[in-house]
């Protein structure tokens, strides 16, 4: 009777899975046991569970695993069974972990998170690592030979070998080497290694030339090697310390880079309202606050309507920002700035004061807290380039500010508006009576540069807190920035921003980030006295006078 | 024609026009003289709308421009040559022409040749800036970019200041030639009464504030204009 | 007169509002809710809310006017360190009572100032000792802010890990200033340091502002609380509220409460600041709680003083204990510093904290480090006749080294 | 000869400002010390710390105004030498605590002790003998602005640029003092201070004797700024506040000029700075902030750029809507400050000072015959020759 | 010639701006007491070498000798000016907040070191010779406006007149008639007449009515440099003067 009953519910597992890729496999049966104790006995319980499942060496797990790692693996409170669950609404719909099998919906009361923590984590991403080496996927066997790596995990070898000898992929296998020499220069395999096998993966090593490279190199150099393989270690050491000595320069180029692209994006609308206008505008960083503030408004809207179009709120913020800040821009102009032309001390009085109301106005409207503003997938995340870092985020920032500067040179040097405005700042009643409609032209300028200060916001929102603070932090080094360039100088404020960004990034290693900030605005101040007028000095008489 | 009745005009609470009427037909060269700080600069800024007024009014073509903000006076024809040049410093002496292409719609925007006729140098000095030129070279590209804009009324506030004597001759030619054309009224202020003498159809004369004297050349004694000049 | 005046003194402008602002409304909320439940002493409660606006002088300025001016019967205010220095004398002065809700570096003991945030034995040494048992932390960064708090926390740590055998070359401390905002060289250096071999884990005492481009960046160059975890003594919940924490998951924060605690005092303030605040999304932190506890605990000092004169209270608050968030009581020590438990939280996609991590008991805060040497003789104990702030237990006198 | 230069400056306006701080010098302490707390007379020490932080801040102004109102030099970083003055006061006050300090070290102030500082740094030497402390509140700013206005002036530094790097310097030495290891304290700074040239700090005389010694303060900075201003060298200033080069063309070597200005007003700044130590109790690092000098700047222009009684009073004015404010309307004041800002530029462009002159120009306007003071060969019949 | 016994001293100077050559080795010397008035095309480099004179711009080489001995291309415009170089400028430019009267206090001959400034009182005599220099450029009427608010011409005078209340030793006046009636032109050029003598006088003019009331030597620059020098009758003459320069 028993027996028959056990038959039959074995039918119905096959029956209700046979679609599944792994049911067939009579070792699914007995890793159930092992999945159910993943849910018990808190951290330690599952971490125990999870080494012996990973023990077992069955692909079949992967999906649990993977659950697990994404929180997306549960304890049934009813029966304690582990299940996969997934939110649908209120509820989730639950499904076997082994079989697949749907087990209907439950109550979000009805089941119970397996929480992991730190330790799992790291756990779990060595056992993946070992499981899917042999993956049909390329892109999944390539981090799993670099997880291999991280994890050092000796019983990750055999699986190891036998990837390495199937693996097409000249990349992946490479990693797989390096994964592989990793285990054998650290394991307790290290003892039982020739001379020549050492040598090998000393070479394999050499050859990744990367920090972690390094360290496990260092690992031979020190160890109870011979003598040879602790004299070629060495020497492998001092070549890939070299190659990142370069590469470290050339990262902190990249930093500088970076960092002085913000400084520019903060800075070019300044360069309008303040450089070409000469309105000493104060509520600059207010500007782009809005533009960051416009952002997270437009993802709000992706968010509730359209969150599978997320990646693109960022495209739509741009313009977005742009209209609002230069509309705010135009108010501001029309309503106060227009009075103080000629004036150009007072429009500090005035735009200190405007730049304090629309903080408020901020504080009031969205709270004085941060608001959350999500970076698009394309901006996620980081790339290799050789031995650099780059993140995504950056990149884009980089290219952008290039093109925002590039975009507002012509504007202003080739076009009938930008005379118009150039014309307008340099002697305001001869170009009215030249024709030009002052007012209007006025009007457009500081939207301009306000618009531009939004789209700055964009960029900022996505490196830096939206808050009703954000436009503080950057009104000083944007200054600090148009007035090192040379005021009314766009190539100025450029050259200016990718300096101060560089020279910033090169001291921070050194002074370190305080010291390096004030070395820097010594740096400034001494600048200032070599060249006066800025690193782009408007030249010629009419300034001279 | 430019129809000016009983304007006032104050700086502050001291009046520097008052009550000053004055026509200017087109087709003809009116010279407006006096000695220095009478008004005539000022009368000028009202013209052209630099100044608002504070009594009067200004007519020109029929119309009432008194209220008219001054690009609106230049898209009615009317051009300035400031005293002082009023170059734009930090443009190019080619964007500083450019500048004349405002009150102009598009088709007409080039830049008409006689301006190079006129000043030769200007043409050399297209890429310099405005602001780094000679006084005089200045005071040329001012009169050059006034012309780009085809004005109907030319005001000239002191043209031949620090102009060296054959350019003089030459702008003096010029505005011969622009009254010939018969579709301009010129308003010229000048100092240098030969130069004035020369080229002066009708004459204004003025004395603090006030119009002394107007009228037809040939209705008025020079010496009469003359005395209105002597210190 | 027939109100009772509570002055709140936090900064509702300025480059602190973004923390304090929050503050003040959990203040109006209790304020209100006890004068629901009829007051005290039959009297309703008025608060008397001032901006400081994050400026430090203000501060004095402003709580002096609040004494003496408004007739406040006690004030709860301040988060910077400094803004507390600056209006200590003046409590101390015109004799009245400063609530201080928000962890800090300890060092010091008013008679009339109580201490409702963490000291760095309450917060600080827990957490690293979270990492060393729990993740074999091998290897420290001290990353912080450069002002005193960090500093000196930074101080003890580095004492209190040198004496578990931490070698010195094993810890790399980094200092910026306040609204960093370019973390990319430190991300860097600090990836870098964490290379070598040693597990390596990231100590953050980085003021808020300049928290969330630092784990922006963590995020983009793929830090992971796998590799490299950070415990943040600053970052709460509405710290990350302006972050997107997917990349963050599994970063750490050691404080004495979290909003994710499941007791049902926790549910129910929240549930009543979600309320109060008519907003759904409105997070709750640890110094609110501390806050939280210091109102309940004047409260229930006035009742049994039966008035509000500061002596008489001050002299009531020690040894008062009432119920905190996280399912304990807390009690006022005779040092005006409170025990807390000291909780430890992995960073969850949703932006709250998973508590990993529990202490068994309560921690009572200590006011003079033990890990200073020039503070681990000194106590504090308001009770009479003692009634000091910095004795000497070696040379058995008051006034720090007593001469 | 002294003086004489300080009668030059004695015209109408000085008269007024100084009799009103006179006023108060005597008005103030009577009302706080003699008359009865419940008299509607009564003015509580509170408020008289309140007014002698008003006006250190109107002596802050003050000597903005000098530089800034009549040598044109917009300094955006004269918080510094105000913040410079009030670090050697607070350090003076700090070594007055001697060892009731919290660890009751004698020697070291109590953040050194916490950071384990085992000395005094060399700088810290001296600040125990009041002379010495107050010889530096003149001399750090002073020799400070020398030193930077020596340079800059000297490679014609000038406008924003100049601007710039006063704010740059300010916000160096903001990130500068910020460092604990620079040895003041941090971002704590200095504070907890118990007494003043042996008076307690706290003691309501002491108080009013701060009070009434920043009026003195005050006057006396006025009537040397007025003085230098009416001298011939204050007309060259004013000169090369606008035609710098002319002014040099003339033989005026318009750098040491400005280098004058600029470093007695940098000493008069840090004068304020050591008397609002004392009153308000802290000086830290936040006191360089470059906002506090924009702040100031504002100050100045509320009341009135170039006239200096109207940086008094925009500093005074402006300080206490802002204590009002705050304490009134503590959600929404920044609405009325930033609003207030604005309007004052929009309608009274010259300042709350220059509306009194607008007032005052507007009313003959309509009485007095509106004829210019006449063209060179003005007659008396010239006028009534018609056209 | 020696550079010994004259007043000011120009060889070889040459000037340029990216590139555009403003002066172009020009030589010139003037003797104590001389008047010589400068002529030649707009352009050709007058306003310039007045810049390079009273070290507004470094001259690229050349030498220029004050008295036979000073070199000025090594002096700070202040210095220069304490040499007793004085100048009007081509654009008339005053102190524009001041008054007339302070406009010409402030010119007037005095100790120019600011502590001597601080404490100075303006004595009988010096009140004396500004009363003076106001009748002679007919300001009277208008010392205590404010120099801001005077009229074109009338800022040419009192600049002419702070000129002259710096008693210079050498007056470099560019343009002073620009925008002066006839019967002002003649008065100027009688003024100047006075002066020179005892100062040294370059009066540069576009006005050939001024220039021969003057009746002095004349130079006709070019170009950056030298073209012609001579009686204005003789340079009048010159082909190439009334090519470039006069017109026909
Ligand atoms: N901006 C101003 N503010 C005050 N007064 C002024 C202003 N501009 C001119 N004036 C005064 O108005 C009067 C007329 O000046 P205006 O410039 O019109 O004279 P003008 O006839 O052009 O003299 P000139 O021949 O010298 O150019 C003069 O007395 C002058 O002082
Ligand atoms: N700073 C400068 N930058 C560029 N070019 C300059 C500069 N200064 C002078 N020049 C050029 O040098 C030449 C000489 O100018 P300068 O002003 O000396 O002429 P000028 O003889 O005074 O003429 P004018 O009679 O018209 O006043 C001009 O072509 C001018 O454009
Ligand atoms: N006490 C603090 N966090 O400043
Ligand atoms: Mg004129
Ligand atoms: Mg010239």
């Amino acid at each position: 009777m028993r027996r028959a009953l056990r038959w039959l519910m074995a039918l119905c597992v096959v029956v209700a899975t046979s679609t599944a890729a792994y049911a067939a496999d009579p070792r699914a049966i007995d890793l159930r046991p092992l999945v159910q104790a993943l849910g018990s006995g808190g951290y330690s319980g599952t971490e125990k569970a999870l080494s012996q499942l990973s023990a077992a060496g069955d692909p079949a797990i992967v999906p649990v695993i993977e659950a697990l790692q994404a929180g997306d693996l549960f304890v049934r409170k009813a029966d304690g069974a582990v299940v996969i669950a997934r939110k649908a609404g209120d509820a989730y719909t639950l499904t076997d972990p082994l079989t697949r099998a749907a087990l209907g919906d439950a109550p979000a009361a009805a089941v119970e998170r397996i929480r992991i923590n730190n330790a799992l984590r790291r756990a779990i991403s060595a056992s993946l690592g070992a499981l899917t080496l042999m993956s049909p996927d390329a892109g999944v066997r390539r981090s799993a030979a670099d997880a291999v790596f991280k994890s050092r995990d000796a019983s990750a070898l055999e699986t190891l070998t036998a990837a390495i000898a199937k693996e097409q992929d000249g990349r992946i296998r490479a990693a797989m080497e390096q994964a592989r020499a990793a285990i054998l220069l650290t394991g307790e395999a290290a003892s039982r290694m020739t001379d020549a096998d050492i040598q090998a993966a000393v070479d394999t090593l050499a050859a990744r030339g990367d920090r972690d490279a390094l360290v496990l190199l260092n690992m031979v150099a020190t160890s109870g090697a011979s003598d040879i393989t602790k004299k070629s270690a060495a020497s492998a050491i001092s070549t890939v310390e070299q190659k990142l000595a370069f590469w470290a320069a050339l990262q902190n180029l990249w930093y500088g880079l970076s960092l002085g692209s913000v400084l520019l994006l903060a800075a070019i609308g300044l360069a309008v309202t303040f450089g070409v206008m000469g309105v000493i505008n104060m509520a600059h960083g207010e500007m782009v606050m809005i533009g960051a503030y416009t952002t997270f408004l437009v993802q709000e809207v992706f968010r509730t309507y359209a969150p599978g179009l997320f990646d693109l709120s960022i495209l739509v913020a741009l313009p977005a920002a742009f209209l609002v800040s230069g509309g705010v821009g135009i108010a501001i102009e029309r309503s106060v700035i227009r009075w103080l032309y000629g004036r150009p001390l007072e429009t500090l009085l005035a735009t200190w004061g405007l730049s304090l109301v629309l903080q408020q106005a901020v504080r009031s409207i969205f709270g004085p807290t941060n608001r959350e503003v999500g970076a698009p997938s394309w901006m996620s995340g980081a790339f290799e380039l050789g031995g650099l870092t780059i993140t995504y985020g950056r990149l884009w920032i980089v290219i952008f500010a290039f093109a925002v500067f590039a975009a507002l040179l012509v504007a202003l040097k080739r076009t009938w508006f930008g005379l118009s405005i150039r014309a307008v700042t340099q002697n305001r009643p001869m170009a009215n009576a030249m024709g030009i409609r002052t007012a209007r032209v006025d009007a457009l300028t500081f939207g301009l540069g306000s618009g531009i200060a939004g789209l700055a916001g964009v960029a900022l929102s996505q490196i830096d807190n939206v808050s009703p603070n954000l436009g503080q932090g950057y009104i000083i080094d944007s200054f600090m920035v148009v007035v090192f360039g040379g005021v009314g100088n766009l190539w100025g404020t450029l050259v200016g921003a990718l300096t101060l960004g560089t020279i910033n990034k090169f001291l921070e290693p050194y002074a370190g980030a305080v010291l390096g900030k004030i070395l820097v605005l010594i740096f400034i101040i001494l600048f200032i006295q070599r060249r006066p007028r800025g690193l782009f000095a408007l030249k010629g008489r009419a300034v001279e006078a | 024609m430019l129809d000016i009745r009983s304007l006032d005009l104050h700086y502050g609470a001291a009046q520097a026009l008052r009550g000053v009427s004055m026509k200017a037909e087109i087709g003809k060269v009116t010279c407006l003289v006096g000695r220095n700080g009478v008004g005539k600069s000022s009368l000028l800024r009202a013209i052209v709308g630099l100044k608002p007024v504070s009594g009067g009014s200004i007519g020109w073509d029929g119309a009432d421009v008194t209220k008219m903000a001054p690009a609106d006076r230049a898209r009615r024809g009317i051009a300035y040559v400031p005293q002082g040049r009023e170059i734009f410093p930090l443009l190019t002496v080619r964007e500083n022409l450019l500048t004349g292409y405002a009150p102009l719609p598009r088709t007409q925007r080039s830049i008409p040749e006689e301006v190079f006729e006129l000043f030769p140098v200007l043409k050399s000095m297209l890429d310099r800036r405005g602001g780094d030129l000679s006084g005089g070279q200045q005071q040329q590209l001012a009169i050059g970019r006034a012309l780009v804009t085809r004005p109907r009324l030319l005001v000239l506030d002191e043209p031949t200041e620090g102009i060296q004597p054959s350019i003089i001759k030459d702008i003096g030619r010029a505005i011969c030639y622009l009254r010939d054309k018969g579709t301009m009224a010129i308003l010229l202020v000048e100092q240098y009464f030969d130069f004035a003498r020369d080229l002066a159809d009708d004459w204004v004369v003025m004395e603090r504030g006030e119009v002394m004297l107007s009228g037809p050349r040939s209705g008025l004694d020079e010496q009469e204009v003359r005395k209105y000049l002597t210190v | 007169q027939d109100t009772i005046k509570v002055g709140i003194l936090h900064s509702l402008s300025g480059t602190m509002a973004i923390s304090e602002t929050t503050l003040k409304d959990v203040m109006l909320m209790l304020i209100d809710e006890q004068n629901k439940k009829g007051g005290l002493l039959g009297k309703k409660l008025e608060p008397v809310v001032v901006d400081p606006a994050s400026n430090w002088p203000l501060f004095a300025e402003k709580a002096r006017e609040l004494i003496s001016k408004d007739k406040v019967s006690a004030v709860f205010g301040c988060w910077t360190s400094v803004s507390r220095k600056s209006v200590l004398p003046v409590f101390e002065e015109l004799n009245n009572i400063l609530f201080y809700p928000v962890q800090y570096e300890g060092e010091e003991s008013s008679r009339n100032v109580f201490y409702t945030g963490a000291a760095p034995n309450q917060q600080a040494i827990p957490a690293v000792d979270y990492l060393m048992e729990k993740e074999q932390v091998q290897r420290w960064v001290l990353a912080g802010t450069d002002y005193v708090y960090p500093r000196t926390t930074n101080k003890i740590l580095e004492a209190y890990l040198k004496s578990k055998g931490v070698k010195p070359e094993d810890i790399m401390i980094n200092y910026t200033p306040f609204g960093h905002s370019d973390w990319q060289s430190i991300v860097a250096d600090i990836k870098k340091f964490g290379s070598g071999g040693k597990k390596t884990a990231v100590v953050s005492t980085i003021n808020g502002d300049a928290n969330v481009p630092f784990y922006k960046e963590l995020g983009n160059q793929g830090v992971k609380a796998e590799d490299i975890p950070v415990v943040a003594f600053s970052v709460g919940e509405e710290e990350l509220a302006g972050i997107d924490t997917k990349p963050l998951l599994g970063h750490l924060a050691a404080w004495n409460y979290f909003q994710s605690v499941e007791t049902p005092a926790n549910s129910d303030f929240i549930k009543a600041w979600k309320a109060y605040t008519k907003n759904d999304k409105r997070v709750t932190n640890d110094p609110m709680e501390a806050h939280y506890i210091g109102f309940n605990m004047w409260v229930k000092a006035v009742e049994s003083a039966g008035t509000t004169e500061p002596d008489k209270v001050i002299d009531a608050m020690i040894g008062v204990s009432v119920p905190n968030l996280t399912g304990g009581y807390s009690a006022m020590l005779p040092n005006h510093h409170i025990t807390k438990p000291v909780l430890i939280g992995e960073v969850q996609e949703n932006g709250q904290f998973d508590v990993v991590s529990k202490t068994s008991g309560l921690v009572p805060g200590d006011e003079w480090s033990d890990y200073l040497p020039d503070s681990k003789d000194l106590i504090a104990d308001w009770r009479k006749p003692m009634s000091c702030g910095n004795f000497n237990v070696k040379t058995g006198k008051c006034g720090g080294k007593g001469s | 000869m002294l003086l004489r230069f300080f009668l030059m400056g004695l015209d109408r306006k000085a008269g007024i400002v100084l009799s009103i701080l006179a006023v108060l010098a005597v008005a103030v302490p009577v009302m706080s010390l003699w008359v009865p707390a419940d008299s509607p007379f009564h003015l509580s020490v509170f408020t008289v710390s309140l007014l002698g932080k008003y006006l250190c801040f109107a002596l802050l102004a003050l000597a903005l105004d000098l530089v800034w109102g009549y040598c044109g030099i917009l300094s955006l970083g004269h918080a510094a030498f105000f913040a410079l003055g009030g670090y050697a006061m607070g350090m003076y006050l700090m070594r007055q605590i001697g060892p009731r300090g919290v660890y009751g070290n004698p020697e070291l102030p109590d953040f050194m002790v916490f950071l384990n500082w085992t000395e005094l740094p060399w700088y810290w030497w001296g600040f125990d003998q009041f002379w010495f402390a107050a010889l530096m509140v003149l001399v750090v700013p002073g020799a400070l602005a020398f030193a930077f206005g020596w340079f800059a002036f000297r490679s014609r530094v000038t406008g924003v640029y100049l601007s710039i790097i006063t704010q740059a310097l300010t916000f160096a030495l903001l990130l500068a003092f910020f460092r604990n290891d620079m040895g003041f304290g941090g971002n704590n700074g200095l504070t907890d201070f118990k007494d003043i040239l042996g008076y307690d700090i706290q003691a309501d005389t002491t108080r009013v004797a701060l009070f009434v010694a920043t009026v003195a303060a005050l006057a006396l900075s006025y009537m040397i700024a007025s003085g230098v201003i009416a001298s011939k060298l204050g007309k060259v200033l004013v000169a090369l506040r606008d035609a710098e080069s002319r002014v040099r063309f003339m033989g005026y070597d318009t750098e040491s000029y400005k280098l004058f200005a600029w470093t007695l007003s940098a000493c008069m700044a840090g004068v304020a700075g050591a008397l609002y130590v004392p009153q308000v109790g802290i000086i830290n690092p936040s006191e360089f902030a470059p906002a506090s000098s924009i702040e100031a700047v504002i100050w100045v222009a509320v009341g009135g750029r170039g006239t200096l009684a109207g940086g008094i009073l925009g500093a005074v004015l402006v300080n206490m809507g802002k204590s009002y404010f705050t304490g009134a309307l503590p959600e929404l004041w920044l609405f009325a400050l930033g609003g207030l800002f604005v309007a004052v530029t929009l309608f009274l462009p010259k300042g709350l000072l220059g509306l009194w002159g607008q007032l005052t120009a507007k009313l003959p306007r309509r009485s007095k015959a509106t004829a210019l003071p006449g063209a060179p060969t003005a007659t008396p019949t010239a006028g009534q020759k018609g056209a | 010639m020696s550079a010994e016994s004259t007043l000011l001293y120009l060889d070889g100077v040459s000037v340029s701006f990216d590139g555009f050559r403003a002066l172009n080795n020009l030589s010139l010397v003037m003797m104590p007491g001389e008047m010589r008035a400068i002529i030649g095309p707009n352009g050709a480099g007058k306003t310039t070498m007045m810049d390079v004179i009273t070290g507004k711009t470094h001259p690229d080489t050349g030498t220029i000798l004050f008295e036979g001995q000073t070199d000025l291309t090594r002096l700070r415009e202040a210095a220069i000016a304490n040499l007793g170089i004085g100048r009007k400028f081509q654009r008339p430019t005053v102190f524009e907040p001041h008054t007339v009267w302070d406009n010409l206090e402030l010119a007037l001959k005095a100790p120019r070191r600011p502590l001597k400034t601080l404490t100075y009182s303006i004595s009988r005599d010096d009140r004396a010779r500004i009363e003076e220099i106001l009748d002679i450029t007919r300001l009277s009427a208008l010392r205590s406006r404010q120099a801001g608010s005077l009229s074109h011409g009338q800022k040419q005078w009192l600049e002419i007149g702070m000129l002259l209340a710096q008693d210079p030793k050498l007056l470099l006046v560019d343009e002073p008639v620009a925008g002066m009636t006839d019967a002002e032109t003649e008065q100027t050029a009688e003024l100047l007449c006075g002066i020179a003598g005892k100062h040294s006088v370059i009066v540069v003019e576009h006005d050939m009515s001024f220039v021969r009331a003057l009746g002095v030597k004349v130079t006709v620059l070019a170009e950056g440099s030298v073209l012609a020098e001579g009686s204005l009758d003789a340079v009048s003459a010159n082909s190439q003067v009334i090519d470039t320069y006069l017109g026909r």
